[in-house]
């Protein structure tokens, strides 16, 4: 998967020159996770910026280099800091186009990976992505395979609008699906079916899909037919084919590496109350890590949900 | 436009220490023109005025809230004289929009949009290369750094200034915007109105650092304290710190030491905490009469200019007040200046709207 | 009701010499709302202090100083500028007992005012109480009567959590009812009946509370009986009172001044999803801001629910 | 435990100017007696061999992460010798937490717990006035002064010291926490072991600065540089802090120069960014060795040291790490230490981990 975002990053600075790419490492290092790896070589030290650690000047400095029309690309190294740069993100960067009624564009993109089950120290892991969701004014990408991380980056990359990417660390190196060459975006605001069946509906985003997806082939060997709805975007939400899958199997689970209490499995839930309550024919089972901080290494397992657990909440699911 | 004093104390010449330049001498002010003395005199008249009447219209319930400018006025004018508003970007806080007169008349009409609450408030059509008002504490000047750093990358010859209180330097951001320009020595001016106060709370309370202008050694460029009274001091101060950013030298950190005169805002009561002593002293260097005093001196001082200025003052200011009030607001917009394309919920929330105005104002 | 945390405030100050009280403006000025208004001149410099602009700063100091066995309680002046200090409110304050395995307690309390409806400038209305909600570690008190305001301050003040007490600043002047004199201790975590009635349960936290009481008289003028669940404290959330509620009415609504996107509603509805879906007898209603910046003051009225939009919410939750 | 050097080059008298001690010259040390000297060295030995163990252990998948910290052992042990752990806080970064020995023999095991994930990694028992280690850049440097208003506040003796990287200066909350300390005059030691880098980022492109001592300017107390590689060097500038602060002079900001010999982390490839001229430079300064300079100069020098230290290192670290592995870990304890008392959803999700643990593993 990094590969694939090294290329939509590649690919956007070689065609759009208003393309800044910066923050912690991300120049001479190419970046802690190497997804900026060889922009410096190719793209020279005014265009890659290592910076300054910093978050709330990385993040809000995006807003004066969109003023002067330009599109900044900045990574907080581990979404955990974005907290680091709240204010500027929700009272800032959000509102942009918003407080100047509309003369000023923000194509802006903030990259920054989280998630948990490798071993990282703390903040590195959390899943955040509800408390920007909870921002209105930006959207927010979570993608789950190789492919969306560069379709779902580069789309990012050229909206006017700033879009938060948060990259699922675990899937770096593990996920590798084929990635489409060359140009290749992928709209915000479509989910995308994961796996197709009409028993049960399971909603994910980021790494959980892929968890989603280990799960629904499980199920399938004992001939249940699961959807894996995976999400791509928190905002805009893809409400229709959520509502589709919700009419379809009738029985829903949301996953979620998050917090039980507040993440953004609640807003899916309160979506399908508000759209399509009584086409439930089970209440929706969330999947969620505990309402804890995210916990050290040793006990993140426990955590962080897992194959088995989203097995066992599709049998909740089915049984209710 | 800008004019650039001739023999700035160059504050390069003084590497990372803090250059304190006090009342500025009688020499220097001669040479910016009598002529745009008399203009900056004109404009703080008229932003004292604008302020006085906001106050007032506060009073009688029309606007909710004024943030008088009184005091502060030579900082504000001063330094937009020194730039040249077609390069050059200015980020205000919130007491500044009223004094902006080089950055076009309709600044004023902004101004009092944005105190009325109207959504336009912030909205300074391109290309008048204003920032909407700063509420939130120091965010303006990270804004400013990009700004700067963005002129940079494209090449283009601007520089970027940002007015921030005393208060604000005590934020992340001041510091986390001044190390980063630093580093990219980017051609920004940190210009600090020093009123002496953060609502209630006096410079003592906020930092132990002996001047604010201080504070740039930690950033590595220069800081130099002007004389905030004295618009001729803080135009040339301003002059030089943009001919460095122009030259690729990077920033400059102004500390413009003045006072505020009245309250905060509307909802203070300065007279829980200001000592009225204090306030009386700073009084006698009204920024109004340090330029009188500079004109007399010149000889061209003219008794009836206080009173033309003011009328004058008066007419622009009710003028623009007269189509602010009159700018139509439409509601709905509030759906289309978020995203630079409504999302399917949105559109949603904006029908309900817009059926509830339908059915609430027949 | 400022009447009443000023009262709390002195009297918890009285009682534990470990309390000290900072922010912008607390002392001299006694807090822009006068809140703090003469603890400055009861408990001298030391315990009442006037801090630097520095929102970080203050939250963040409330670790050190409760290690080493003070009880701070310390104001943002609006619960908007928390975000500057978000980093040190999820990632430190919620997690001083965690991080230190139960070494530490947190004896810590944050007070912040918000709420829209005054014509406040930017981001001093904002309800982002669900951003807080969202951190594991961390109580949240939403106050809607001048009796809990004092009741749960106290409560907070002598609580060994970090509790963040969000007062309804349009309720510090106009809501005036009896306060027990006193010692007044409102448990953590108790949600308060403001109006009991059968037919729709009206779900609300802080000024909201006030405005569906409002809307469930004009609703009794016309024989509808409808409950008011004031929710007092989201964290800990009162999930037996919810579930009650929801059994006893079968028509829910809940009204929040947030966005609608990621609202604290959304964890109201996803709570009663979880534990007594098959009692709704129709969806859940959500009233709420829309998904845009919190708007100026000439269009808030139209973002901020009032008591037309409440009365039309339970109309439609009674007709579906 | 305490030992002020006579005769401090005191950096009060300097006022807000950040004085510049280059290599300690070679009086003082002489006079902190050489049995602290060699204190020092068998627990900077230590703290080496803890390193390198702790990285080979990495290496062989026994732990997630190693966080070396070859070449600032002098800047850890140096200061944390010249406070009194029965009154003072330390609170670290993340290299330190190995090297911490006067707070006790358990730090060790508490900092392998760390790396280890362990749960109990965090809790230093009371009364060890040592806090957790911290991975969120700077915010402990907020907490440092915390502590330190706290012990003013309770009239109590103590000082918290606080260490942190060149890098995490760029923070705001550096900025933040300095300001206040300097306001407050707070007891608080701001040490910064400048390493020069900041993962690869290299101190120039962190900040434009002369200096980080320098930054002490914009807070209003004293910033002094060290010879961070010179264990003596930096204990006589911490105490000197330590005195002022006990004295009720203020805070301090000390930085000490040195370099980091090894990879940011485990995780870490320095050889993309580090030029080896520089460190190969650098480790001629290694404080290992410049510690035995002075002993060999004092004519304390005995061969056999270096090897009986490292063994005894070996001895304890070993230790140290059979304890930690040895630690149960309870999971159900996650939701014990969150509130003081779960939530009634807490209560909930820890039956369902329980159930699930139950099942689980039968
Ligand atoms: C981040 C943030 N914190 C707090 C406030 C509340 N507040 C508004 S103005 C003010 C004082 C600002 O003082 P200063 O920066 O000196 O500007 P001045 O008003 O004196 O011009 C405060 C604390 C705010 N608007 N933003
Ligand atoms: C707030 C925050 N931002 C970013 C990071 C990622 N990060 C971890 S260590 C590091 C470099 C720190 O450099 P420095 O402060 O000099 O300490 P050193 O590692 O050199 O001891 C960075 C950027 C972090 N842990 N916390
Ligand atoms: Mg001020
Ligand atoms: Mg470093």
């Amino acid at each position: 998967m990094v590969e694939a975002i090294r290329e939509a990053l590649h690919q956007e600075m070689e065609r759009d020159d208003r393309v800044v790419v910066y923050g912690e490492d991300v120049a001479v290092n190419g970046g802690v996770f190497r997804a900026t790896d060889g922009l410096l070589e190719r793209f020279g030290p005014r265009r890659v910026v290592d910076m300054p650690i910093s978050e709330a000047a990385i993040v809000g400095t995006t807003v004066g280099l969109a003023a002067t029309g330009m599109a900044p690309v900045c990574e907080i190294q581990f979404l955990g800091f974005a907290h680091q740069a709240m204010h500027q993100l929700a009272g800032q960067v959000a509102r942009l186009r918003y407080r100047s009624w509309g003369r000023f564009d923000a194509p802006i993109t903030i990259r920054a990976p989280f998630g948990g089950g490798v071993r990282t120290p703390e903040l590195h892991s959390d899943e955040i992505v509800g408390h920007f969701a909870a921002i209105p004014g930006l959207k927010v990408a979570v993608p789950a395979t190789a492919a969306d991380a560069k379709g779902l980056l580069t789309a990012a990359i050229r909206s006017p609008d700033p879009v938060l990417v948060c990259e699922p660390l675990r899937g770096y190196r593990l996920v590798r699906d084929d990635v489409p060459d060359g140009e290749h975006v992928v709209p915000l605001g479509q989910a995308r079916r994961a796996r197709e069946g009409d028993d049960v509906l399971i909603v994910a985003w980021s790494f959980m899909v892929e968890l989603a997806c280990r799960a629904a082939d499980e199920l399938a060997a004992e001939g249940i037919r699961a959807s894996v709805l995976d999400l791509r975007t928190l905002v805009p939400l893809d409400v229709e084919a959520i509502v589709a899958g919700v009419e379809r199997c009738g029985r829903v689970v949301v996953v979620q590496e998050a917090a039980e209490t507040m993440g953004f499995a609640s807003e899916v839930i309160a979506t399908i109350n508000d759209e399509c309550l009584w086409s439930l024919e089970a209440p929706v089972v969330r999947v969620s890590g505990y309402d804890v901080p995210y916990p050290v290494g040793m006990l993140e397992d426990l955590y962080v949900p897992d194959v088995a657990r989203i097995v066992a909440a599709v049998r909740r699911a089915l049984e209710a | 436009m800008t004019r650039e004093a001739p023999d700035p104390r160059d504050p390069a010449a003084a590497s990372v220490r803090p250059v304190t330049t006090g009342p500025a001498d009688d020499r220097s002010p001669a040479l910016l023109g009598t002529a745009l003395l008399e203009r900056m005199l004109e404009e703080m008249i008229a932003a004292r005025v604008a302020s006085r009447r906001l106050w007032n219209l506060q009073r009688q319930g029309r606007i909710p809230l004024a943030v008088p400018i009184d005091g502060q006025e030579a900082v504000t004018v001063g330094a937009v004289h020194a730039l040249d508003p077609s390069v050059d970007w200015v980020l205000p806080q919130y007491r500044e929009p009223i004094a902006l007169r080089p950055y076009g008349e309709d600044t004023l009409e902004r101004a009092i949009l944005y105190l009325l609450g109207h959504p336009e408030g912030g909205h300074h059509p391109a290309p008048t290369r204003v920032f909407p008002h700063q509420i939130s504490l120091a965010t303006q000047i990270v804004h400013a750094v990009g700004v700067a750093w963005g002129l940079q990358l494209r090449g283009e010859p601007g520089v970027a200034l940002v007015f921030f209180g005393d208060g604000s330097t005590s934020e992340g951001d001041f510091a986390e915007a001044a190390n980063l320009a630093g580093v990219l020595r980017a051609p920004v001016i940190f210009v600090c109105p020093n009123n002496q106060w953060a609502i209630s709370t006096p410079l003592r309370s906020q930092t132990a650092a002996a001047s604010i202008a201080d504070k740039a050694v930690a950033f590595g460029f220069p800081g130099v304290v002007v004389d905030g009274m004295d618009a001729a001091a803080v135009h040339e101060a301003v002059a030089a710190a943009r001919a460095r950013a122009v030259a690729g030298d990077g920033p400059t950190l102004i500390e413009a030491a003045c006072y505020r005169f009245g309250a905060h805002t509307s909802s203070d009561d300065p007279t829980r905490y200001v000592p009225p002593e204090e306030l009386a002293a700073a009084r006698e260097r009204d920024p109004l009469l340090v330029l009188r005093h500079r004109l007399e001196a010149l000889g061209r001082w003219d008794d009836a200019r206080p009173q033309a200025a003011e009328d004058d003052a008066l007419v622009r200011f009710d003028a623009a007040y007269e189509r602010a009030v009159a700018r139509p607001t439409d509601p709905l917009a509030m759906f289309d200046h978020v995203f630079a394309e409504p999302t399917p919920r949105q559109r949603r929330q904006r029908a309900e709207l817009a059926a509830r105005l339908r059915t609430e104002t027949p």
